[in-house]
């Protein structure tokens, strides 16, 4: 787009189907989600999914009415327990990608605007972070504060903090040295204010498309701790301790691993096409054919 | 599996899960896979080794004086055939073949020096031999000890691994440090050994069932996944696996040629209830008391374990002179006067340790959270890996309200419900207090000769350990044995004290 | 027959608010040799029509009508094979930003090696010396081995006109090429194209906002406005004594005109975005002329004093001039 | 008449690299300078030359490595806070002139609220200054991407000059804009200047730009200001060589 | 020259950031409950017996004083004894190296493979109608299958299906190379899947991103055909940021090999590594933790020089820095 573009709208311009298209795809991803989350909130307000500990027909049973997706080897319905699984998942991972987007958020924004000391303390306790192996640093942290929710949010945040610096930080850079954040320092705005009014709202993109690939990747690590053992305990449900337990049924009662299974790779699926379609949105291209 | 999935207890003749087909290939490698490996501070010296695996593995290369058959009944071993001129008194013939992997003969010095070694340098088992005041070598083959006062389970206890015979000469000469090489009189002899990885067992020629072993050698994989064991076996990469779930025979039941069987254990899972440090309200022997009715045993045998198990009291049932559990006091006490008792505390909120190597224990203690719910006890069950498990239980003070955990139930009574008394048990100390009553019944228990008597003393003895509710008995815990029809015929035994599921390996044949 | 013949095309860009109309109805004729300058505000459509020539126009965009031909050929016709044949054999262009049209991962000796052995040509070493000698660089064999972001904006330009020029093209497109270099070396620049193209018989297709240069440089200027070309003739001509009345103000728009303590005429408002075509004169609602009939009808062009236009009032506004 | 601006002697020197590779930029070399209280003075040079060097030291935003800097007579505090409203600057990009997220009425507001917090009287200034710059009211509610690259350039002086600065430094200001565009600006700079009164240093490439808005011109040249004069003398006569070359394009 | 100062500081950074994971992992493992003497005792065995055993383990002495050996240890190039096995760590590291190594290798050889392959098509064809929609949701299914779920579902159809593959069987390469290879087929197809889709996105993203530069529409200009560009115009470009990307996915593999050595009982470092924890094998874990560090380093570091090496815009970016 020219500088000087003249009263034309100076969003992005693109082709208008494939975006039609691209729209498709995040409202499906946003719909699929929300029906999850909606359902899991729905079973916990109702006590639904509150119950689920319970002991409620025998062993392994297949699907029925009484039990939709069947029972588990301790004779509880799957339904709910799939359903506190989804809720577990969405809220731990959720949680986590909050604290780590609020962390990065700050450390990012401080080291991409001050260089120096700042940014290379900063940039060098990211470094860290990110040197450690991701599992292991969960391993550990589950060692340290017990398995548990705590663990596996702490672990989550931890693991995926030092991406998200970095992001924050290139996208700090670019904003930091934009004509309008140079006036509003000539005109004397305090720095505190410049980060709130200038480089927050900039930066909200770049943070957003971070967040929820941060998100894609709670929902996996946490599935990968329950699995290890080390994330949510029993008899709590989340979608990776629920696969963890099904694998063992796969051919009496392929249900216990199909269904959490099938829900995993779903909201990690539409977590991710959100990712890209914001970022689409947020760093639009215009591609070009070689022809 | 024959019976369309659900592993068959059948027995193929009494007392005897499989038996050896004398006509099947032999010659072959046997690949067997376990969980985990052995991992002792005091290395490979059985004398140290705490744990039945290591238990199981050291039993491939060293005997025993005596040993245990199928019924969970002493047998000879290394001694032939002994007497017992007075009851504290023990006269042992031994095996003039018995000829160490060296080929050294096994003289009565090597029992004495044994013996000896296991009782100046105390471990675990010291306790559990008993009194012992003497071992004196009384003849070309003959070895005589003698106890300080009678002591029933004796014989039982010379049955296992840490009571073996090591090559004392050698161990003396310093030829050999058994904490780091295995030397022994058994059948096999190790080759190779990678730590958490496998173990190769060879036969030792000097043995006298070498000639006639069906199998080359024994590959002894350790394999920590559970689903991977069981596809070892499905695609023929394992012979024999041992199976931690119970359903794990679910996911075999396609495959025609694999075989899964439950080996019932003299081990049990237990409650410990925290008397000490826990939640004050469980210093309340009623509160406990009160806990203990709630559980469901039956319930615990056919939810977790698929009914395949069996409720126990603090003696395990499989053994001879076991009391009967439906007479315990908290099997007819009524739920009622249990919430009644938790009700005059305003209900409780306790944790539950577990640890996370044993799936298992998460069944377990979610049908206790389950039943203990059903009371007014609110239960937050709390899984660590075993370090932290242990660190936490063992610690002083025991940092927990209630933990589950199992004990190994050897081959007689007396030898677990020692444990009871946290004095001779050391364990408990930080959480049980026990009491004088039962420290009495456990030492009558101990001393007195098998029979009715003995049976009415453990009989009492588990009523008053049920009354107390410190250590709550719960259900057996089986090993589950997969293997496979068509390249391996073994030997399993019915019963098994010392988790040594490859006590008949000699005469395993594997297809070549 | 005409170098490049735009007749009547008119162009389309879908975007997010719907379609933009970039050109609406253009037309230009470019005789063989000679070189012509299309000027106008930003936005009029010259990029536009200039990535018609060699069919690179954006992916969104859609030909809504008329036709371009290339040295007699339609381009609209050809397949991609021809297409690639015809960029390659017939056309060259000269970038705007001359840095960032080279490869910035090669050396610029490797990509004049490229370009060299493209176009079928002898690609050693001295050939690609010679090359730059042949835009007057210095030290040829330094430049050769520098990377894109190494050498100056000046220098880049005349690196762009020799890859563009090695192939003797046809028709030199060359969209504001001097637009990023400073006044000094862009008059270096552009006497260094001209000189090129005078030499091998070159058209030039000139896009600029640069009416000075412009009137010194082209033989002919197509003043754009809202995707029409509103007047064409030549250079001179035109910028001296403008016919349509957008190229009046554009001219009297330009500082270097005014003399010292004289104001500059600005035009008031801004530049029309099209969605559909124009009813009338696009120019109307910001033309000091403009009466009703303007922005009713749609002009066609006319032609007055040697030049096609399309101002309706062209002529009455000739003769309101001489009367004043 | 005490200039609103003074650089004496000052030089300005970038360093790049560690150890053997470490370079030095002068990007400013002993540059004198005065800017008078409503007076315009251009500053022209080639890409490289230190124009922009020079502006972000008279802004205070580059500290200098010799040399004074005077404002309003006094030495340059390097706390911008402490000259709020006085000094403004209008920058080359006009798509980054502005921040795309906030309407054009708070871009103008955010120096006034810096001096003057919360009055209600800001608001309306800010309105009028829009009118200043030739905005309908209807734009303060617009965002910059619906404004087209002049009207931006517009906000970016309505904001400039809303605090009614002594001092405005417009950077390239015209230089992105087509000539009609850049036509109205330069009598938009022109007629607030005269209503106004600010002094201001007016950087640019076009030569003919900044004679049409300056009284006096400065050369620069690798850092160095090689000639400074009034404007219609430098038009006329340039004297040094390279001045002589650079305004022979603008006679041709 | 400025390109050896440039690797020195780089280095230098990495030495520091090596020297901030030690600390961490020394401390964490440190600030575990429990420790090896409890786990190899069992509860059974007393005060005198545990104090033995850490003594045995140089567990007594103090923290600090631990962690100077370790660190002395490392730099000489002694990493200690298991206290499990008393087998030299070093030693047994080599040993097992080999195995994750080349699970490690293939699934990232796979993975480039497959994935830029996939992600330049995707991105190609995304400027047609409907194009690469197909490669993206390949790449965005193949991000979401956990592999843990992927490993899971693999072990079971093996086993179930005659294909001639199986599960573990593990031999070391010297012993038989087919075993090992066959045994470790799996558990790399495993990780390449995942690995692959997220590499296949990412290249999609850098080549679409070289795809808007101004050289490429000059390019395209000039008549040159897409394959002479995509040779000789993109893949160079777009190569950056795609080694960034594999330097972490080779990191991250070891995290990876973790659950598929679990899973497919291959006795790799990820096992390993599980298994010292469990045990509370300080110095197994120190070891194994600092070397997955030094790849991720190192991966990194490599990645920077030859990205360097084939953007030199990036090299006077960070000369100058
Ligand atoms: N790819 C595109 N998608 C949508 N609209 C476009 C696209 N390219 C150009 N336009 C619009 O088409 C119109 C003409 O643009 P064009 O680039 O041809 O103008 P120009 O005269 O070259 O301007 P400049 O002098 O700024 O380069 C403008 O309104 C512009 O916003
Ligand atoms: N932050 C910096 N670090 C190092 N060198 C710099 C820095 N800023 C400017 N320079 C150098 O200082 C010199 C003067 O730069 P300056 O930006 O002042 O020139 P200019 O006259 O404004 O050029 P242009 O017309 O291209 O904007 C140049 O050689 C430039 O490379
Ligand atoms: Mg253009
Ligand atoms: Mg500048």
């Amino acid at each position: 787009m020219s500088a000087a573009t003249t009263t034309a709208p100076a969003g992005p311009a693109s082709r208008t189907g494939r975006r039609r298209r691209r729209d498709l795809v995040l409202w499906i991803s946003c719909v699929v989600l929300a029906a999850l989350v909606l359902a899991a909130v729905a079973a916990w307000l109702t006590g639904f999914a509150g119950s689920a500990t319970q002991t409620a027909g025998g062993r392994l049973e297949v699907p029925s009415a009484a039990f939709p997706l069947g029972t588990d080897n301790l004779g509880r319905s799957v339904l709910p327990r799939l359903l506190e699984g989804i809720a577990t998942t969405l809220a731990l991972s959720l949680v986590a990608v909050a604290c780590s987007a609020v962390v990065s958020t700050v450390a990012g924004m401080l080291a991409g605007s001050f260089a120096g000391a700042v940014s290379e303390t900063v940039m060098r306790i990211v470094d860290v972070l990110y040197a450690f192996p991701a599992l292991v640093l969960a391993i550990l942290v589950s060692a340290l504060v017990g398995p548990g929710h705590l663990a596996a949010i702490a672990s989550i945040t931890l693991i995926t903090i030092p991406l998200m610096t970095r992001m924050v930080r290139m996208a700090t850079m670019r904003v930091v040295s934009r004509d309008y954040v140079v006036s509003a320092r000539i005109s004397g705005v305090r720095t505190g204010r410049i980060f709130v009014r200038h480089l927050l709202p900039n930066i909200a993109g770049t943070i957003a498309v971070q967040a929820s690939y941060a998100l894609s990747v709670a929902i996996l690590v946490e599935g990968g701790l329950s699995f290890l053992g080390y994330g949510v305990q029993v008899p709590d449900a989340s979608l990776g301790l629920l696969v963890q337990e099904g694998m063992l049924y796969l051919t009496r009662a392929p249900w216990l691993l199909l269904a959490p299974g099938a829900t995993l790779v779903v909201s990690i699926l539409c977590v991710n096409l959100i990712g890209d379609s914001l970022r689409d949105r947020f760093e639009p291209r215009e591609t070009r054919s070689l022809t | 599996a024959s019976d369309g999935g659900a592993a068959s207890s059948e027995e193929a003749a009494p007392g005897f899960l499989a038996v050896a087909d004398p006509e099947s290939g032999a010659g072959g490698e046997l690949v067997v896979q376990v969980d985990y490996d052995t991992a002792e501070a005091s290395g490979l010296d059985p004398q140290g080794a705490a744990a039945a695996r290591a238990w199981m593995i050291e039993g491939l290369v060293y005997e025993t004086l005596t040993t245990i058959d199928e019924n969970l009944a002493v047998r000879p071993g290394l001694a032939t055939s002994w007497e017992q001129p007075s009851e504290t008194e023990y006269v042992f013939t031994l095996d003039p073949e018995a000829t160490f992997s060296n080929g050294r003969a096994m003289t009565p010095d090597d029992v004495v020096g044994s013996l000896r070694r296991l009782i100046d340098n105390p471990a675990v088992w010291t306790g559990q031999l008993g009194p012992v005041t003497a071992v004196e070598a009384t003849g070309a083959d003959q070895v005589t000890v003698t106890l300080a006062e009678p002591y029933e389970p004796f014989l039982a206890a010379l049955a296992n691994t840490p009571a073996a015979v090591l090559p004392m000469a050698e161990i003396e000469a310093g030829e050999i440090d058994p904490a780091a090489e295995m030397l022994g009189t058994g059948p096999l002899v190790a080759a190779d050994h990678r730590q958490d990885e496998y173990w190769v067992f060879v036969p030792n020629e000097h043995h006298p069932a070498a000639a006639d072993l069906g199998f080359s050698s024994l590959r002894l994989e350790i394999v920590a996944d559970e689903a991977t064991r069981v596809a070892g076996l499905r695609d023929g990469s394992a012979d024999v696996a041992l199976l931690n779930a119970v359903d794990s025979a679910d996911l075999l039941t396609d495959d025609a040629d694999v075989e899964v069987v439950h080996q019932q254990n003299t081990d049990f899972h237990y409650l410990i209830v925290n008397s000490l440090s826990g939640d004050p309200a469980l210093q309340d022997e009623d509160v406990r008391f009160a806990i203990n009715a709630a559980i469901d045993r039956d319930g615990i045998n056919d939810l977790v374990m698929a009914g395949v198990s069996a409720a126990t009291g603090v003696t395990p049932v499989p053994l001879p002179d076991a009391c009967a559990v439906d007479d315990l006091p908290s099997s007819s006490a009524s739920i009622e006067d249990a919430r009644a008792v938790i009700d005059e505390h305003g209900g409780l909120e306790l944790d539950l340790l577990i640890y996370d190597s044993e799936a298992v224990l998460a069944d377990i203690a979610q049908v206790i959270q389950q039943n203990l719910a059903e009371i007014g006890v609110t239960v937050e069950i709390a899984t660590y890996d075993y370090a932290t498990y242990s660190s936490r239980v063992y610690a002083a003070p025991a940092d927990f309200d209630l933990a589950l955990s199992w004990f190994s139930g050897y081959a007689d009574p007396a030898m677990v419900t020692g444990w009871w008394n946290p004095r001779l048990a050391g364990f408990s100390a930080g959480y049980n207090h026990g009491s004088e009553e039962l420290d009495a019944l456990i030492a009558a228990g101990a001393s007195t000769p098998a029979g009715s008597q003995r049976a009415g003393v453990f009989a009492d003895l588990c009523v008053q350990a049920d009354t107390e509710s410190e250590t709550i008995p719960l259900v057996l815990r089986p090993t589950i044995i997969g293997y496979r029809g068509d390249t391996v015929s073994p030997t399993l035994y019915s019963n098994e004290g010392y988790g040594d599921f490859l006590r008949m390996l000699t005469e395993f044949h594997a297809a070549e | 027959m005409s170098a490049l013949e735009i007749d009547d095309v008119a162009v389309e860009f879908a975007t997010e608010s719907g379609p933009v109309r970039a050109l609406d109805g253009a037309s230009l004729t470019v005789r063989p040799g000679s070189s012509v300058a299309i000027v106008g505000e930003s936005g009029s459509g010259k990029s536009t029509l200039a990535s018609l020539i060699g069919r690179l126009q954006p992916g969104n965009a859609r030909i809504v009508r008329g036709s371009v031909h290339v040295d007699g050929r339609d381009v609209a016709q050809l397949d991609t094979r021809a297409l690639r044949e015809l960029r390659r054999t017939m056309l060259g262009s000269v970038p705007q930003d001359p840095i960032e049209s080279l490869d910035p991962t090669l050396r610029i000796g490797r990509q004049l090696q490229l370009v060299l052995r493209l176009a079928g040509k002898d690609s050693g070493v001295p050939a690609r010396r010679a090359l730059l000698e042949g835009v007057r660089i210095d030290d040829p064999d330094r430049v050769l081995r520098l990377h894109p972001h190494e050498v100056s904006g000046g220098m880049a330009q005349r690196i762009a006109i020799a890859i563009a020029m090695c192939r003797s093209p046809r028709i030199l497109v060359a969209d504001e090429p001097t637009a990023a270099l400073d006044a000094q070396v862009r008059e270096d620049v552009i006497r260094l194209m001209f000189e090129q193209a005078r030499a091998t018989g070159t058209t030039i297709v000139w896009l600029s906002h640069d009416l000075p240069t412009v009137a010194r440089w082209c033989d002919e200027v197509a003043v754009m406005y809202a995707g029409r070309i509103v007047e064409h003739g030549p250079a001179a001509e035109v910028l001296g004594s403008p016919v349509h009345p957008y190229t009046r103000a554009l001219a009297a728009a330009d500082p270097t005109r005014v003399r010292q303590g004289e104001r500059l005429a600005s035009i008031g408002g801004g530049p029309p975005v099209l969605h559909a075509e124009a009813d009338g004169c696009a120019f109307a609602p910001r033309c000091a002329f403009a009466d009703d009939a303007c922005s009713a009808g749609r002009p066609g062009p006319s032609t007055l004093r040697g030049r096609v236009h399309l101002c309706r009032r062209a002529e009455a506004l000739e003769r309101l001039e001489v009367s004043s | 008449m005490t200039p609103i601006v003074e650089l004496d002697d000052v030089t300005v020197v970038f360093r790049s690299g560690r150890g053997a590779r470490r370079r030095e930029v002068a990007a400013m070399r002993n540059v004198s300078l005065q800017v008078a209280p409503g007076e315009t003075l251009g500053l022209v040079g080639e890409s490289g030359s230190g124009k922009s060097t020079t502006s972000a030291v008279v802004l205070g935003l580059q500290p200098v490595t010799e040399g004074r800097v005077r404002f309003d007579g006094a030495p340059l505090d390097r706390r911008l806070r402490s000259r709020a409203g006085r000094v403004q600057a209008v920058q080359q990009h006009p798509q980054w002139a502005l921040d795309p997220r906030m309407r054009v009425i708070d871009s103008v507001l955010e120096p006034l609220q810096v001096i003057a917090r919360g009055r209600p009287e800001n608001q309306r200034r800010a309105l009028a200054m829009l009118s200043d710059v030739g905005l309908p009211e209807s734009f303060a509610t617009r965002r910059p991407h619906e404004l087209s690259g002049g009207q931006r350039q517009r906000v970016a002086i309505a904001r400039a000059l809303v605090t009614n600065p002594s001092f405005i430094v417009f950077d390239e200001a015209v230089s992105a804009l087509d000539v009609s565009v850049q036509a109205q600006i330069l009598n938009l700079i022109l007629d607030l200047q005269a209503e106004h009164g600010f002094a201001s240093l007016f950087i640019s490439h076009d030569l003919a730009a900044v004679r049409y808005v300056s009284h006096r011109v400065a050369v620069m040249r690798h850092g160095s200001i090689v000639e400074v004069a009034e404007t219609s003398v430098f038009y006329q006569s340039p004297s040094h060589p390279y001045s002589q070359m650079l305004f022979q394009e603008l006679h041709s | 020259m400025q390109t050896a100062l440039w690797t020195l500081r780089r280095v230098g950074v990495s030495v520091l950031t090596l020297l901030g994971v030690s600390i961490l992992i020394f401390a964490s493992v440190r600030l575990m409950p429990g420790d090896y003497a409890d786990l190899a005792l069992g509860p059974l065995a007393s005060d005198a017996q545990r104090q033995e055993a850490l003594a045995e383990a140089g567990l007594e002495q103090p923290v600090v004083a631990q962690f100077g050996q370790w660190l002395l240890g490392v730099v000489t190039g002694d990493l200690g004894h298991s206290y499990v096995s008393d087998v030299s760590v070093g030693e047994e590291l080599a040993r097992r190296l080999p195995v994750t190594a080349t699970i490690a290798v293939a699934a990232i050889v796979l993975t480039v493979l497959l994935g830029l392959p996939l992600g330049l098509a995707t991105a190609l064809r995304s400027t047609r109608r409907g194009g690469g929609a197909g490669g993206r949701l390949l790449s965005a299914f193949g991000i979401s299958v956990p592999e843990f779920v992927l490993g899971g579902l693999v072990v079971f159809l093996v086993s179930s299906t005659a294909i001639g593959l199986s599960v573990g069987g593990y031999r070391p390469p010297g012993e038989d190379l087919a075993a090992f290879a066959r045994s470790l087929l799996l558990p790399t197809l495993v990780l390449a899947v995942a690995c692959s889709a997220v590499t296949a996105r990412n290249t999609r993203d850098a080549v679409l991103n070289v795809l808007v530069e101004p050289h490429i529409a000059a390019s395209v200009a000039r008549g040159e055909s897409p394959g002479f560009i995509v040779r000789h115009h993109i893949v160079r470009n777009a190569m950056p940021p795609v080694l960034t990307l594999l330097a972490t996915i080779v990191a991250t593999l070891l995290g990876g090999t973790v659950i598929v050595e679990t899973i497919f009982n291959v006795p790799g470092i990820g096992a390993y590594l599980v298994t010292a924890l469990g045990r509370r094998d300080y110095l197994v874990v120190q070891a194994v933790v600092l070397l997955a560090a030094i790849v991720f380093i190192v991966a990194n570091l490599v990645v920077d020089l030859v990205a360097t090496a084939l953007d030199p815009r990036l090299r006077a970016a960070r000369i100058a820095a």
